[in-house]
Protein backbone atom coordinates (compact mmCIF):
# COMPACT_ATOMS: atom_id res chain seq x y z
CA UNK A 1 0.00 0.00 0.00
CA UNK A 2 2.66 2.14 0.15
CA UNK A 3 3.47 1.96 -4.04
CA UNK A 4 2.29 4.28 -6.34
CA UNK A 5 -1.75 4.96 -5.99
CA UNK A 6 -1.31 5.40 -9.38
CA UNK A 7 -0.99 2.07 -11.22
CA UNK A 8 -1.48 2.90 -14.83
CA UNK A 9 -1.72 5.91 -17.15
CA UNK A 10 -3.34 5.40 -20.97
CA UNK A 11 -3.76 7.55 -23.82
CA UNK A 12 -6.92 7.57 -26.04
CA UNK A 13 -6.30 10.03 -28.17
CA UNK A 14 -6.63 13.17 -25.71
CA UNK A 15 -8.06 11.24 -23.13
CA UNK A 16 -6.09 9.90 -20.18
CA UNK A 17 -7.20 7.33 -18.15
CA UNK A 18 -5.61 6.85 -14.81
CA UNK A 19 -6.61 4.06 -13.00
CA UNK A 20 -5.74 4.31 -9.14
CA UNK A 21 -5.70 0.73 -6.71
CA UNK A 22 -5.64 0.24 -3.36
CA UNK A 23 -7.09 2.21 0.07
CA UNK A 24 -6.47 6.22 -0.80
CA UNK A 25 -6.05 7.37 3.27
CA UNK A 26 -3.66 10.02 4.89
CA UNK A 27 -0.97 7.42 4.10
CA UNK A 28 -1.16 7.75 0.14
CA UNK A 29 -3.73 10.86 -0.99
CA UNK A 30 -0.70 13.33 -1.24
CA UNK A 31 1.20 10.88 -3.39
CA UNK A 32 -2.33 10.44 -5.53
CA UNK A 33 -2.70 14.33 -6.01
CA UNK A 34 0.71 15.21 -6.93
CA UNK A 35 0.35 12.10 -9.85
CA UNK A 36 -2.66 13.40 -11.22
CA UNK A 37 -1.93 17.17 -10.88
CA UNK A 38 1.24 15.92 -12.89
CA UNK A 39 -0.87 14.40 -15.67
CA UNK A 40 -2.49 17.78 -16.38
CA UNK A 41 1.10 18.89 -17.59
CA UNK A 42 0.94 16.58 -20.59
CA UNK A 43 -2.20 18.71 -21.52
CA UNK A 44 -5.32 16.21 -21.83
CA UNK A 45 -8.47 16.98 -23.46
CA UNK A 46 -10.05 14.91 -20.64
CA UNK A 47 -9.22 12.65 -17.76
CA UNK A 48 -10.57 9.74 -16.34
CA UNK A 49 -9.72 8.95 -12.80
CA UNK A 50 -10.77 5.00 -12.96
CA UNK A 51 -11.24 4.40 -9.88
CA UNK A 52 -12.92 0.64 -10.17
CA UNK A 53 -9.70 -0.57 -7.65
CA UNK A 54 -10.16 1.47 -5.06
CA UNK A 55 -12.36 -0.27 -1.95
CA UNK A 56 -11.25 2.93 0.25
CA UNK A 57 -11.31 6.55 0.29
CA UNK A 58 -11.37 8.61 3.17
CA UNK A 59 -11.51 12.85 2.91
CA UNK A 60 -7.92 13.41 2.17
CA UNK A 61 -8.52 11.34 -1.23
CA UNK A 62 -11.36 13.37 -1.32
CA UNK A 63 -9.55 16.60 -1.30
CA UNK A 64 -7.00 15.08 -3.50
CA UNK A 65 -9.64 14.66 -5.80
CA UNK A 66 -11.50 18.37 -5.50
CA UNK A 67 -8.17 20.05 -5.46
CA UNK A 68 -7.79 17.94 -9.60
CA UNK A 69 -11.32 19.08 -10.46
CA UNK A 70 -10.87 22.66 -9.78
CA UNK A 71 -7.64 22.82 -11.51
CA UNK A 72 -9.25 21.00 -14.76
CA UNK A 73 -11.84 23.27 -14.61
CA UNK A 74 -9.86 26.33 -14.63
CA UNK A 75 -7.95 24.55 -17.31
CA UNK A 76 -10.90 23.43 -19.41
CA UNK A 77 -9.81 19.78 -18.94
CA UNK A 78 -13.21 17.34 -18.52
CA UNK A 79 -13.00 15.09 -15.54
CA UNK A 80 -14.37 11.71 -15.18
CA UNK A 81 -14.51 9.70 -11.81
CA UNK A 82 -15.30 5.77 -13.19
CA UNK A 83 -16.82 3.35 -11.31
CA UNK A 84 -16.69 4.12 -7.72
CA UNK A 85 -16.76 1.10 -5.12
CA UNK A 86 -20.10 1.21 -2.84
CA UNK A 87 -17.43 2.61 0.01
CA UNK A 88 -16.07 5.66 -2.56
CA UNK A 89 -19.79 6.34 -3.59
CA UNK A 90 -20.89 6.46 -0.09
CA UNK A 91 -17.73 9.10 1.06
CA UNK A 92 -18.90 11.48 -2.15
CA UNK A 93 -22.57 11.13 -1.30
CA UNK A 94 -21.83 12.11 2.44
CA UNK A 95 -20.00 15.36 1.26
CA UNK A 96 -22.49 15.70 -1.40
CA UNK A 97 -19.83 15.85 -4.12
CA UNK A 98 -21.74 12.90 -5.74
CA UNK A 99 -23.70 15.70 -7.72
CA UNK A 100 -20.23 17.94 -8.19
CA UNK A 101 -18.40 15.11 -10.09
CA UNK A 102 -19.32 13.32 -13.40
CA UNK A 103 -19.64 9.89 -12.61
CA UNK A 104 -20.12 7.19 -14.83
CA UNK A 105 -19.98 3.23 -14.40
CA UNK A 106 -19.34 2.95 -18.27
CA UNK A 107 -15.80 3.38 -19.89
CA UNK A 108 -17.20 4.24 -22.92
CA UNK A 109 -19.33 6.68 -21.84
CA UNK A 110 -16.20 7.98 -19.55
CA UNK A 111 -13.69 7.79 -22.88
CA UNK A 112 -15.98 9.19 -25.00
CA UNK B 1 -6.68 -8.63 33.53
CA UNK B 2 -6.46 -7.62 37.20
CA UNK B 3 -7.96 -9.54 40.04
CA UNK B 4 -11.07 -7.87 40.63
CA UNK B 5 -13.90 -8.76 41.89
CA UNK B 6 -15.77 -10.96 40.11
CA UNK B 7 -18.93 -9.33 38.48
CA UNK B 8 -21.73 -11.51 37.12
CA UNK B 9 -23.19 -9.61 34.75
CA UNK B 10 -26.92 -11.34 34.53
CA UNK B 11 -27.78 -8.57 31.95
CA UNK B 12 -26.64 -9.38 28.31
CA UNK B 13 -29.39 -7.09 26.97
CA UNK B 14 -28.73 -4.11 28.64
CA UNK B 15 -31.30 -1.96 30.35
CA UNK B 16 -34.29 -2.53 28.46
CA UNK B 17 -34.18 -6.04 27.28
CA UNK B 18 -34.27 -5.44 23.61
CA UNK B 19 -30.85 -6.09 22.59
CA UNK B 20 -30.40 -8.75 19.93
CA UNK B 21 -30.02 -12.33 20.38
CA UNK B 22 -29.10 -14.70 23.44
CA UNK B 23 -25.59 -14.86 22.15
CA UNK B 24 -25.12 -10.85 21.93
CA UNK B 25 -22.03 -9.48 22.95
CA UNK B 26 -22.07 -8.08 26.64
CA UNK B 27 -18.59 -6.67 27.40
CA UNK B 28 -16.46 -6.27 24.82
CA UNK B 29 -13.14 -3.90 24.50
CA UNK B 30 -10.52 -3.77 21.52
CA UNK B 31 -7.78 -1.04 22.66
CA UNK B 32 -4.59 -0.18 20.05
CA UNK B 33 -1.71 1.69 20.68
CA UNK B 34 -0.32 3.23 17.53
CA UNK B 35 1.64 5.83 16.76
CA UNK B 36 0.45 9.24 14.80
CA UNK B 37 1.55 7.54 11.49
CA UNK B 38 -0.62 7.33 8.28
CA UNK B 39 0.98 4.09 7.70
CA UNK B 40 -0.98 2.73 10.96
CA UNK B 41 -4.41 4.38 9.29
CA UNK B 42 -4.99 0.85 7.18
CA UNK B 43 -4.39 -1.51 10.13
CA UNK B 44 -6.41 0.34 12.00
CA UNK B 45 -9.28 0.12 9.96
CA UNK B 46 -9.09 -3.65 9.79
CA UNK B 47 -8.99 -4.58 12.93
CA UNK B 48 -11.76 -1.89 13.44
CA UNK B 49 -13.88 -3.22 11.02
CA UNK B 50 -13.48 -7.03 12.12
CA UNK B 51 -14.34 -6.26 15.57
CA UNK B 52 -17.48 -4.30 14.56
CA UNK B 53 -18.69 -7.17 12.36
CA UNK B 54 -17.81 -9.16 14.67
CA UNK B 55 -20.18 -7.52 17.16
CA UNK B 56 -22.85 -8.34 14.60
CA UNK B 57 -23.23 -4.68 12.87
CA UNK B 58 -24.25 -5.04 8.91
CA UNK B 59 -21.01 -3.90 6.97
CA UNK B 60 -22.70 -0.64 5.71
CA UNK B 61 -22.59 0.41 9.98
CA UNK B 62 -19.18 -0.78 10.44
CA UNK B 63 -18.10 0.80 7.13
CA UNK B 64 -19.48 4.15 9.27
CA UNK B 65 -17.07 3.53 12.15
CA UNK B 66 -14.41 2.74 10.26
CA UNK B 67 -14.36 5.80 8.50
CA UNK B 68 -15.15 8.44 11.28
CA UNK B 69 -12.21 6.55 13.29
CA UNK B 70 -10.11 7.37 10.45
CA UNK B 71 -11.54 10.73 10.15
CA UNK B 72 -10.73 11.70 13.40
CA UNK B 73 -6.97 9.97 13.17
CA UNK B 74 -6.51 11.73 10.34
CA UNK B 75 -7.17 14.82 12.14
CA UNK B 76 -5.28 14.23 15.06
CA UNK B 77 -2.07 13.58 13.07
CA UNK B 78 -2.73 16.61 11.35
CA UNK B 79 -4.12 18.95 13.32
CA UNK B 80 -3.36 18.11 17.36
CA UNK B 81 0.58 16.53 16.23
CA UNK B 82 1.15 18.77 13.33
CA UNK B 83 2.33 15.76 11.27
CA UNK B 84 4.95 13.86 13.28
CA UNK B 85 4.59 10.09 12.86
CA UNK B 86 5.78 9.17 16.29
CA UNK B 87 3.37 10.62 18.68
CA UNK B 88 1.20 7.89 20.55
CA UNK B 89 -2.04 7.59 19.94
CA UNK B 90 -4.79 5.58 22.03
CA UNK B 91 -7.51 4.00 20.52
CA UNK B 92 -10.41 2.25 23.17
CA UNK B 93 -13.57 0.15 21.42
CA UNK B 94 -16.13 -0.91 23.93
CA UNK B 95 -19.64 -2.00 23.86
CA UNK B 96 -22.06 -0.76 26.48
CA UNK B 97 -26.15 -0.86 26.51
CA UNK B 98 -25.95 -1.63 23.62
CA UNK B 99 -23.90 1.05 21.87
CA UNK B 100 -20.39 1.01 20.75
CA UNK B 101 -18.10 4.09 22.34
CA UNK B 102 -15.08 4.59 20.29
CA UNK B 103 -12.60 6.83 22.76
CA UNK B 104 -9.38 8.32 20.90
CA UNK B 105 -6.71 9.62 23.33
CA UNK B 106 -4.22 12.00 21.90
CA UNK B 107 -1.53 14.27 24.10
CA UNK B 108 -1.03 16.82 21.41
CA UNK B 109 -2.26 20.63 20.87
CA UNK B 110 -5.74 21.04 22.10
CA UNK B 111 -8.22 23.08 19.58
CA UNK B 112 -10.52 25.70 21.07
CA UNK B 113 -13.82 23.40 20.98
CA UNK B 114 -15.39 26.00 18.39
CA UNK B 115 -12.97 25.13 16.10
CA UNK B 116 -14.19 22.04 15.66
CA UNK B 117 -17.36 21.67 13.37
CA UNK B 118 -18.71 21.12 9.85
CA UNK B 119 -18.25 23.49 7.15
CA UNK B 120 -20.91 24.59 4.43
CA UNK B 121 -20.88 22.31 1.88
CA UNK B 122 -22.07 24.04 -0.73
CA UNK B 123 -18.33 25.71 -1.01
CA UNK B 124 -16.31 23.34 -3.37
CA UNK B 125 -13.14 22.90 -1.99
CA UNK B 126 -10.81 20.24 -0.80
CA UNK B 127 -10.37 20.06 3.05
CA UNK B 128 -12.60 20.79 5.59
CA UNK B 129 -14.96 17.68 5.37
CA UNK B 130 -13.57 15.42 8.41
CA UNK B 131 -15.53 16.93 11.46
CA UNK B 132 -18.53 16.53 9.09
CA UNK B 133 -18.18 13.01 8.07
CA UNK B 134 -18.03 11.98 11.65
CA UNK B 135 -20.92 13.01 12.60
CA UNK B 136 -22.40 11.75 9.48
CA UNK B 137 -21.15 8.54 10.36
CA UNK B 138 -21.65 7.96 14.51
CA UNK B 139 -24.80 8.89 16.34
CA UNK B 140 -22.35 11.27 18.61
CA UNK B 141 -19.10 13.22 18.72
CA UNK B 142 -17.66 15.04 21.48
CA UNK B 143 -14.42 16.33 22.20
CA UNK B 144 -13.13 16.79 25.57
CA UNK B 145 -9.86 18.39 26.49
CA UNK B 146 -7.99 16.47 29.18
CA UNK B 147 -6.92 17.91 32.43
CA UNK B 148 -3.43 16.79 31.87
CA UNK B 149 -3.09 18.20 28.14
CA UNK B 150 -4.30 16.52 24.35
CA UNK B 151 -7.59 15.61 24.16
CA UNK B 152 -10.41 12.78 24.52
CA UNK B 153 -12.67 12.33 21.64
CA UNK B 154 -15.50 10.05 22.42
CA UNK B 155 -18.07 8.80 19.29
CA UNK B 156 -20.82 6.59 19.48
CA UNK B 157 -22.87 4.49 17.87
CA UNK B 158 -26.02 2.37 18.38
CA UNK B 159 -25.69 -1.36 17.49
CA UNK B 160 -29.39 -2.29 17.78
CA UNK B 161 -30.65 0.62 14.93
CA UNK B 162 -26.87 0.63 13.04
CA UNK B 163 -27.93 1.04 9.86
CA UNK B 164 -29.44 4.39 11.12
CA UNK B 165 -29.15 7.60 9.21
CA UNK B 166 -29.88 9.60 12.07
CA UNK B 167 -27.46 11.85 13.43
CA UNK B 168 -28.10 11.80 17.22
CA UNK B 169 -28.63 8.16 18.12
CA UNK B 170 -29.67 7.11 21.61
CA UNK B 171 -26.01 7.18 22.47
CA UNK B 172 -25.39 10.08 23.92
CA UNK B 173 -23.24 9.92 27.34
CA UNK C 1 -8.40 4.58 28.76
CA UNK C 2 -7.08 5.92 32.26
CA UNK C 3 -4.46 9.46 31.56
CA UNK C 4 -1.60 7.35 31.89
CA UNK C 5 1.97 9.07 30.70
CA UNK C 6 1.99 8.34 26.96
CA UNK C 7 4.09 6.08 25.81
CA UNK C 8 5.99 6.18 22.58
CA UNK C 9 6.95 3.33 20.60
CA UNK C 10 9.60 3.40 18.72
CA UNK C 11 9.96 -0.09 18.36
CA UNK C 12 6.97 -2.34 16.22
CA UNK C 13 9.69 -4.46 15.70
CA UNK C 14 9.90 -5.85 19.25
CA UNK C 15 13.23 -7.33 20.57
CA UNK C 16 15.35 -8.09 17.63
CA UNK C 17 13.66 -6.29 14.24
CA UNK C 18 12.60 -9.15 12.58
CA UNK C 19 8.35 -8.30 13.21
CA UNK C 20 7.02 -8.16 9.84
CA UNK C 21 5.65 -5.16 7.52
CA UNK C 22 6.35 -1.41 8.66
CA UNK C 23 2.72 -1.14 9.29
CA UNK C 24 2.71 -4.17 11.81
CA UNK C 25 0.62 -4.43 15.08
CA UNK C 26 1.59 -3.31 17.92
CA UNK C 27 0.20 -3.12 21.22
CA UNK C 28 -3.58 -4.36 20.30
CA UNK C 29 -5.78 -5.46 23.09
CA UNK C 30 -9.11 -7.52 22.85
CA UNK C 31 -11.29 -8.21 26.20
CA UNK C 32 -14.48 -9.57 26.77
CA UNK C 33 -16.26 -10.21 29.68
CA UNK C 34 -18.82 -12.94 29.15
CA UNK C 35 -21.07 -15.71 31.34
CA UNK C 36 -19.59 -19.77 31.70
CA UNK C 37 -22.44 -20.19 29.28
CA UNK C 38 -21.74 -22.92 26.34
CA UNK C 39 -24.26 -20.71 24.32
CA UNK C 40 -21.63 -17.77 24.23
CA UNK C 41 -18.92 -19.61 22.66
CA UNK C 42 -19.83 -18.90 19.20
CA UNK C 43 -19.55 -15.59 19.42
CA UNK C 44 -16.03 -15.39 21.59
CA UNK C 45 -15.14 -17.86 18.35
CA UNK C 46 -16.38 -15.21 15.81
CA UNK C 47 -14.42 -12.06 17.99
CA UNK C 48 -10.90 -13.90 18.69
CA UNK C 49 -10.83 -14.80 15.15
CA UNK C 50 -11.31 -11.52 13.21
CA UNK C 51 -9.11 -10.01 16.04
CA UNK C 52 -6.40 -12.80 15.30
CA UNK C 53 -6.68 -12.31 11.24
CA UNK C 54 -6.60 -9.02 11.35
CA UNK C 55 -3.08 -8.94 13.83
CA UNK C 56 -2.11 -10.68 10.62
CA UNK C 57 -2.17 -14.25 11.37
CA UNK C 58 -3.04 -16.72 8.71
CA UNK C 59 -6.53 -18.75 8.61
CA UNK C 60 -5.05 -21.76 10.13
CA UNK C 61 -2.88 -20.34 12.79
CA UNK C 62 -5.89 -18.15 13.75
CA UNK C 63 -8.06 -21.46 13.56
CA UNK C 64 -5.93 -22.85 16.15
CA UNK C 65 -5.78 -19.79 18.60
CA UNK C 66 -9.36 -20.24 18.45
CA UNK C 67 -9.77 -23.85 18.66
CA UNK C 68 -7.68 -23.32 22.11
CA UNK C 69 -9.52 -20.94 23.75
CA UNK C 70 -12.88 -22.79 22.90
CA UNK C 71 -11.39 -25.48 24.64
CA UNK C 72 -10.10 -23.74 27.66
CA UNK C 73 -13.31 -21.87 28.19
CA UNK C 74 -15.44 -25.22 27.63
CA UNK C 75 -13.15 -26.90 30.73
CA UNK C 76 -13.54 -23.51 32.84
CA UNK C 77 -17.45 -24.07 32.42
CA UNK C 78 -17.20 -27.68 32.83
CA UNK C 79 -14.75 -28.20 35.56
CA UNK C 80 -13.59 -24.65 37.60
CA UNK C 81 -17.69 -24.03 37.61
CA UNK C 82 -19.19 -27.19 37.53
CA UNK C 83 -21.12 -26.39 34.43
CA UNK C 84 -23.00 -23.44 35.88
CA UNK C 85 -23.60 -21.16 32.84
CA UNK C 86 -23.76 -17.74 35.47
CA UNK C 87 -20.62 -17.25 36.24
CA UNK C 88 -18.09 -14.51 35.02
CA UNK C 89 -14.85 -15.62 32.97
CA UNK C 90 -12.48 -12.74 31.80
CA UNK C 91 -10.78 -12.80 28.31
CA UNK C 92 -7.88 -10.51 27.29
CA UNK C 93 -6.35 -10.94 24.34
CA UNK C 94 -3.02 -9.59 24.00
CA UNK C 95 -0.04 -8.16 21.19
CA UNK C 96 3.40 -8.24 22.98
CA UNK C 97 6.66 -9.19 21.57
CA UNK C 98 5.52 -10.49 18.06
CA UNK C 99 3.32 -13.11 20.14
CA UNK C 100 -0.21 -13.15 21.18
CA UNK C 101 -0.74 -13.78 24.77
CA UNK C 102 -4.27 -14.80 25.50
CA UNK C 103 -5.41 -14.81 29.20
CA UNK C 104 -8.69 -16.49 30.95
CA UNK C 105 -9.35 -15.63 34.26
CA UNK C 106 -11.85 -17.50 36.43
CA UNK C 107 -13.68 -17.12 39.67
CA UNK C 108 -13.88 -21.27 40.10
CA UNK C 109 -13.03 -24.01 41.74
CA UNK C 110 -9.03 -24.42 41.08
CA UNK C 111 -7.93 -27.47 40.14
CA UNK C 112 -4.57 -29.11 41.20
CA UNK C 113 -2.59 -28.13 38.59
CA UNK C 114 -1.41 -31.97 38.40
CA UNK C 115 -4.92 -33.01 37.26
CA UNK C 116 -4.25 -30.81 33.92
CA UNK C 117 -2.26 -32.71 31.28
CA UNK C 118 -2.78 -34.60 28.46
CA UNK C 119 -3.49 -38.27 28.50
CA UNK C 120 -2.24 -41.03 26.35
CA UNK C 121 -4.25 -40.73 22.90
CA UNK C 122 -4.08 -44.35 21.88
CA UNK C 123 -6.49 -45.72 24.09
CA UNK C 124 -9.71 -44.36 22.39
CA UNK C 125 -12.09 -43.12 24.32
CA UNK C 126 -14.29 -39.79 24.87
CA UNK C 127 -13.15 -37.17 26.53
CA UNK C 128 -9.59 -35.98 28.04
CA UNK C 129 -8.81 -34.44 24.61
CA UNK C 130 -9.34 -30.26 25.73
CA UNK C 131 -5.50 -29.97 27.25
CA UNK C 132 -4.02 -31.70 24.67
CA UNK C 133 -5.91 -29.80 21.54
CA UNK C 134 -4.59 -26.99 24.08
CA UNK C 135 -1.28 -27.49 23.84
CA UNK C 136 -0.88 -28.85 20.49
CA UNK C 137 -2.73 -25.43 18.72
CA UNK C 138 -0.19 -22.86 21.01
CA UNK C 139 2.85 -22.47 22.05
CA UNK C 140 2.75 -22.27 25.40
CA UNK C 141 0.11 -23.14 28.43
CA UNK C 142 0.21 -22.00 32.03
CA UNK C 143 -2.21 -22.33 34.17
CA UNK C 144 -1.50 -20.34 37.71
CA UNK C 145 -4.20 -20.60 40.76
CA UNK C 146 -5.08 -16.97 41.64
CA UNK C 147 -4.39 -15.66 45.21
CA UNK C 148 -7.88 -14.36 45.78
CA UNK C 149 -9.62 -17.55 44.44
CA UNK C 150 -10.14 -19.05 40.29
CA UNK C 151 -7.52 -19.50 38.27
CA UNK C 152 -5.29 -17.64 35.54
CA UNK C 153 -4.42 -19.43 32.52
CA UNK C 154 -2.14 -18.04 30.25
CA UNK C 155 -1.70 -19.22 26.64
CA UNK C 156 0.70 -17.85 23.76
CA UNK C 157 1.26 -18.21 20.48
CA UNK C 158 3.90 -16.34 18.49
CA UNK C 159 2.89 -14.03 15.18
CA UNK C 160 6.21 -14.66 13.84
CA UNK C 161 6.00 -18.27 12.79
CA UNK C 162 2.39 -18.55 13.45
CA UNK C 163 2.01 -21.57 11.33
CA UNK C 164 4.14 -23.68 13.17
CA UNK C 165 3.32 -27.05 15.06
CA UNK C 166 5.81 -26.67 17.81
CA UNK C 167 5.02 -26.99 21.15
CA UNK C 168 7.29 -24.66 22.50
CA UNK C 169 7.41 -21.32 20.88
CA UNK C 170 9.35 -18.20 21.55
CA UNK C 171 6.35 -17.05 23.84
CA UNK C 172 7.32 -18.49 26.97
CA UNK C 173 6.50 -16.22 29.96
CA UNK D 1 -27.53 -22.46 16.08
CA UNK D 2 -29.93 -23.51 19.52
CA UNK D 3 -31.37 -25.64 16.84
CA UNK D 4 -30.89 -29.24 16.79
CA UNK D 5 -27.63 -30.13 15.06
CA UNK D 6 -28.82 -33.02 13.16
CA UNK D 7 -31.06 -31.70 10.06
CA UNK D 8 -32.17 -34.48 8.10
CA UNK D 9 -31.45 -38.17 8.86
CA UNK D 10 -32.29 -39.92 5.48
CA UNK D 11 -32.62 -43.73 4.54
CA UNK D 12 -31.06 -46.03 1.53
CA UNK D 13 -31.68 -49.59 2.61
CA UNK D 14 -30.44 -50.12 6.09
CA UNK D 15 -28.43 -47.13 5.95
CA UNK D 16 -28.93 -43.97 8.03
CA UNK D 17 -27.21 -40.74 7.14
CA UNK D 18 -27.65 -38.32 9.41
CA UNK D 19 -26.65 -34.77 8.03
CA UNK D 20 -25.26 -32.49 10.56
CA UNK D 21 -25.26 -28.65 10.78
CA UNK D 22 -23.17 -25.82 12.05
CA UNK D 23 -20.83 -25.45 14.90
CA UNK D 24 -20.75 -28.48 16.88
CA UNK D 25 -19.20 -27.15 20.57
CA UNK D 26 -20.09 -27.53 23.99
CA UNK D 27 -23.67 -25.83 23.34
CA UNK D 28 -24.72 -28.76 20.57
CA UNK D 29 -22.57 -31.55 21.69
CA UNK D 30 -24.79 -33.49 23.87
CA UNK D 31 -27.75 -33.13 21.12
CA UNK D 32 -26.15 -34.37 18.89
CA UNK D 33 -24.83 -37.23 20.91
CA UNK D 34 -28.43 -37.82 21.98
CA UNK D 35 -29.15 -37.82 18.58
CA UNK D 36 -27.00 -40.00 16.83
CA UNK D 37 -27.66 -42.81 19.80
CA UNK D 38 -31.24 -42.80 19.48
CA UNK D 39 -30.93 -43.41 16.10
CA UNK D 40 -29.02 -46.79 16.81
CA UNK D 41 -32.13 -47.57 18.10
CA UNK D 42 -33.93 -47.91 14.43
CA UNK D 43 -30.91 -50.95 13.83
CA UNK D 44 -29.30 -49.52 10.82
CA UNK D 45 -26.46 -51.94 9.39
CA UNK D 46 -24.74 -48.86 8.65
CA UNK D 47 -24.27 -44.81 9.90
CA UNK D 48 -23.25 -42.44 7.73
CA UNK D 49 -22.77 -38.87 9.60
CA UNK D 50 -22.66 -36.41 6.75
CA UNK D 51 -20.03 -33.18 8.23
CA UNK D 52 -20.33 -31.41 5.29
CA UNK D 53 -22.05 -28.74 6.58
CA UNK D 54 -20.54 -28.78 10.16
CA UNK D 55 -17.79 -25.44 9.55
CA UNK D 56 -16.24 -26.14 13.41
CA UNK D 57 -16.30 -28.65 15.92
CA UNK D 58 -14.47 -28.91 19.52
CA UNK D 59 -13.29 -31.49 21.53
CA UNK D 60 -17.10 -32.07 22.80
CA UNK D 61 -18.17 -32.89 19.40
CA UNK D 62 -15.10 -34.81 18.96
CA UNK D 63 -16.53 -36.98 22.39
CA UNK D 64 -19.59 -37.33 20.83
CA UNK D 65 -18.39 -39.14 17.59
CA UNK D 66 -16.27 -41.29 19.86
CA UNK D 67 -18.95 -42.13 22.02
CA UNK D 68 -20.95 -43.24 18.78
CA UNK D 69 -18.02 -45.31 17.62
CA UNK D 70 -17.73 -47.67 20.72
CA UNK D 71 -21.70 -48.02 20.78
CA UNK D 72 -21.83 -49.03 17.10
CA UNK D 73 -18.96 -51.19 17.63
CA UNK D 74 -20.69 -52.79 20.32
CA UNK D 75 -23.51 -53.13 18.13
CA UNK D 76 -21.63 -54.30 14.78
CA UNK D 77 -22.86 -51.49 12.86
CA UNK D 78 -20.62 -49.73 10.32
CA UNK D 79 -19.30 -46.21 11.33
CA UNK D 80 -18.65 -43.33 8.08
CA UNK D 81 -17.39 -40.00 8.99
CA UNK D 82 -18.33 -38.20 5.31
CA UNK D 83 -16.61 -34.94 3.92
CA UNK D 84 -15.70 -33.04 7.46
CA UNK D 85 -14.25 -29.53 6.65
CA UNK D 86 -10.80 -28.62 7.12
CA UNK D 87 -11.47 -27.30 10.20
CA UNK D 88 -12.88 -30.78 11.55
CA UNK D 89 -9.92 -32.85 9.72
CA UNK D 90 -7.43 -30.93 11.58
CA UNK D 91 -9.37 -31.64 15.06
CA UNK D 92 -10.02 -35.14 14.20
CA UNK D 93 -5.88 -34.92 13.32
CA UNK D 94 -4.75 -33.52 16.35
CA UNK D 95 -6.66 -35.84 18.36
CA UNK D 96 -5.24 -38.75 16.26
CA UNK D 97 -8.92 -40.25 15.58
CA UNK D 98 -8.40 -39.78 12.01
CA UNK D 99 -7.02 -43.06 11.29
CA UNK D 100 -9.69 -44.33 14.00
CA UNK D 101 -12.94 -43.48 11.99
CA UNK D 102 -13.43 -44.45 8.95
CA UNK D 103 -13.43 -41.21 6.78
CA UNK D 104 -14.87 -40.33 3.43
CA UNK D 105 -15.54 -38.11 0.79
CA UNK D 106 -17.45 -39.84 -1.25
CA UNK D 107 -21.00 -39.81 -0.46
CA UNK D 108 -21.32 -43.00 -2.72
CA UNK D 109 -18.74 -44.39 -0.96
CA UNK D 110 -20.02 -43.83 1.99
CA UNK D 111 -23.49 -45.50 1.52
CA UNK D 112 -21.98 -48.57 -0.21
N1 LIG E 1 -7.92 16.52 16.60
C1 LIG E 1 -7.92 17.85 16.36
N2 LIG E 1 -7.11 18.65 17.07
C2 LIG E 1 -7.10 19.97 16.83
N3 LIG E 1 -7.88 20.58 15.91
C3 LIG E 1 -8.71 19.84 15.18
C4 LIG E 1 -8.77 18.44 15.36
N4 LIG E 1 -9.69 17.95 14.51
C5 LIG E 1 -10.17 18.98 13.81
N5 LIG E 1 -9.60 20.14 14.21
C6 LIG E 1 -9.92 21.50 13.70
O1 LIG E 1 -11.19 21.43 13.05
C7 LIG E 1 -11.09 21.87 11.68
C8 LIG E 1 -12.03 21.08 10.79
O2 LIG E 1 -11.59 19.73 10.64
P1 LIG E 1 -12.02 18.88 9.37
O3 LIG E 1 -13.50 19.03 9.17
O4 LIG E 1 -11.54 17.49 9.54
O5 LIG E 1 -11.30 19.58 8.14
P2 LIG E 1 -9.75 19.70 7.82
O6 LIG E 1 -9.02 18.80 8.74
O7 LIG E 1 -9.64 19.29 6.40
O8 LIG E 1 -9.43 21.17 8.05
C9 LIG E 1 -9.64 21.68 11.33
O9 LIG E 1 -9.21 22.55 10.30
C10 LIG E 1 -8.94 22.00 12.66
O10 LIG E 1 -8.80 23.38 12.85
N1 LIG F 1 -10.31 -25.05 34.03
C1 LIG F 1 -10.19 -26.18 34.74
N2 LIG F 1 -10.44 -26.18 36.05
C2 LIG F 1 -10.32 -27.30 36.77
N3 LIG F 1 -9.92 -28.48 36.27
C3 LIG F 1 -9.63 -28.56 34.95
C4 LIG F 1 -9.74 -27.42 34.14
N4 LIG F 1 -9.38 -27.79 32.90
C5 LIG F 1 -9.06 -29.08 32.94
N5 LIG F 1 -9.20 -29.57 34.19
C6 LIG F 1 -8.89 -30.95 34.61
O1 LIG F 1 -8.05 -31.53 33.60
C7 LIG F 1 -8.64 -32.73 33.10
C8 LIG F 1 -8.32 -32.91 31.61
O2 LIG F 1 -9.01 -31.94 30.83
P1 LIG F 1 -9.34 -32.22 29.30
O3 LIG F 1 -8.09 -32.70 28.64
O4 LIG F 1 -9.94 -31.00 28.72
O5 LIG F 1 -10.37 -33.40 29.28
P2 LIG F 1 -11.87 -33.45 29.85
O6 LIG F 1 -12.29 -32.06 30.14
O7 LIG F 1 -12.65 -34.06 28.74
O8 LIG F 1 -11.80 -34.33 31.07
C9 LIG F 1 -10.12 -32.59 33.39
O9 LIG F 1 -10.77 -33.81 33.50
C10 LIG F 1 -10.11 -31.82 34.71
O10 LIG F 1 -9.90 -32.71 35.80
Amino acid sequence: MTDSPIQTITWEGKVAVASIAGDIDLHRSAALQQGLLGLLDEQPQKVVVDLSAVPYMDSSGVASLVKLLSRTRKLGVALVLLSPSPKVRSILEITRLDSVFTITDSKQEATA
Amino acid sequence: MGAETPRTNNDPAGDDGTFMSESAPMNRTLRMEIQSDPAELKSVRVEVESFARALGMTEHAAGKVVLAMDEALTNIIRHAYDGAADRPIEIDLAVRDACLHVTLRDYGRQAPRATIHSRDLSDVRPGGLGVHIMTKCMDSVDYQPAPDGGTTLIMTKSLRDSDNERTNGPCHD
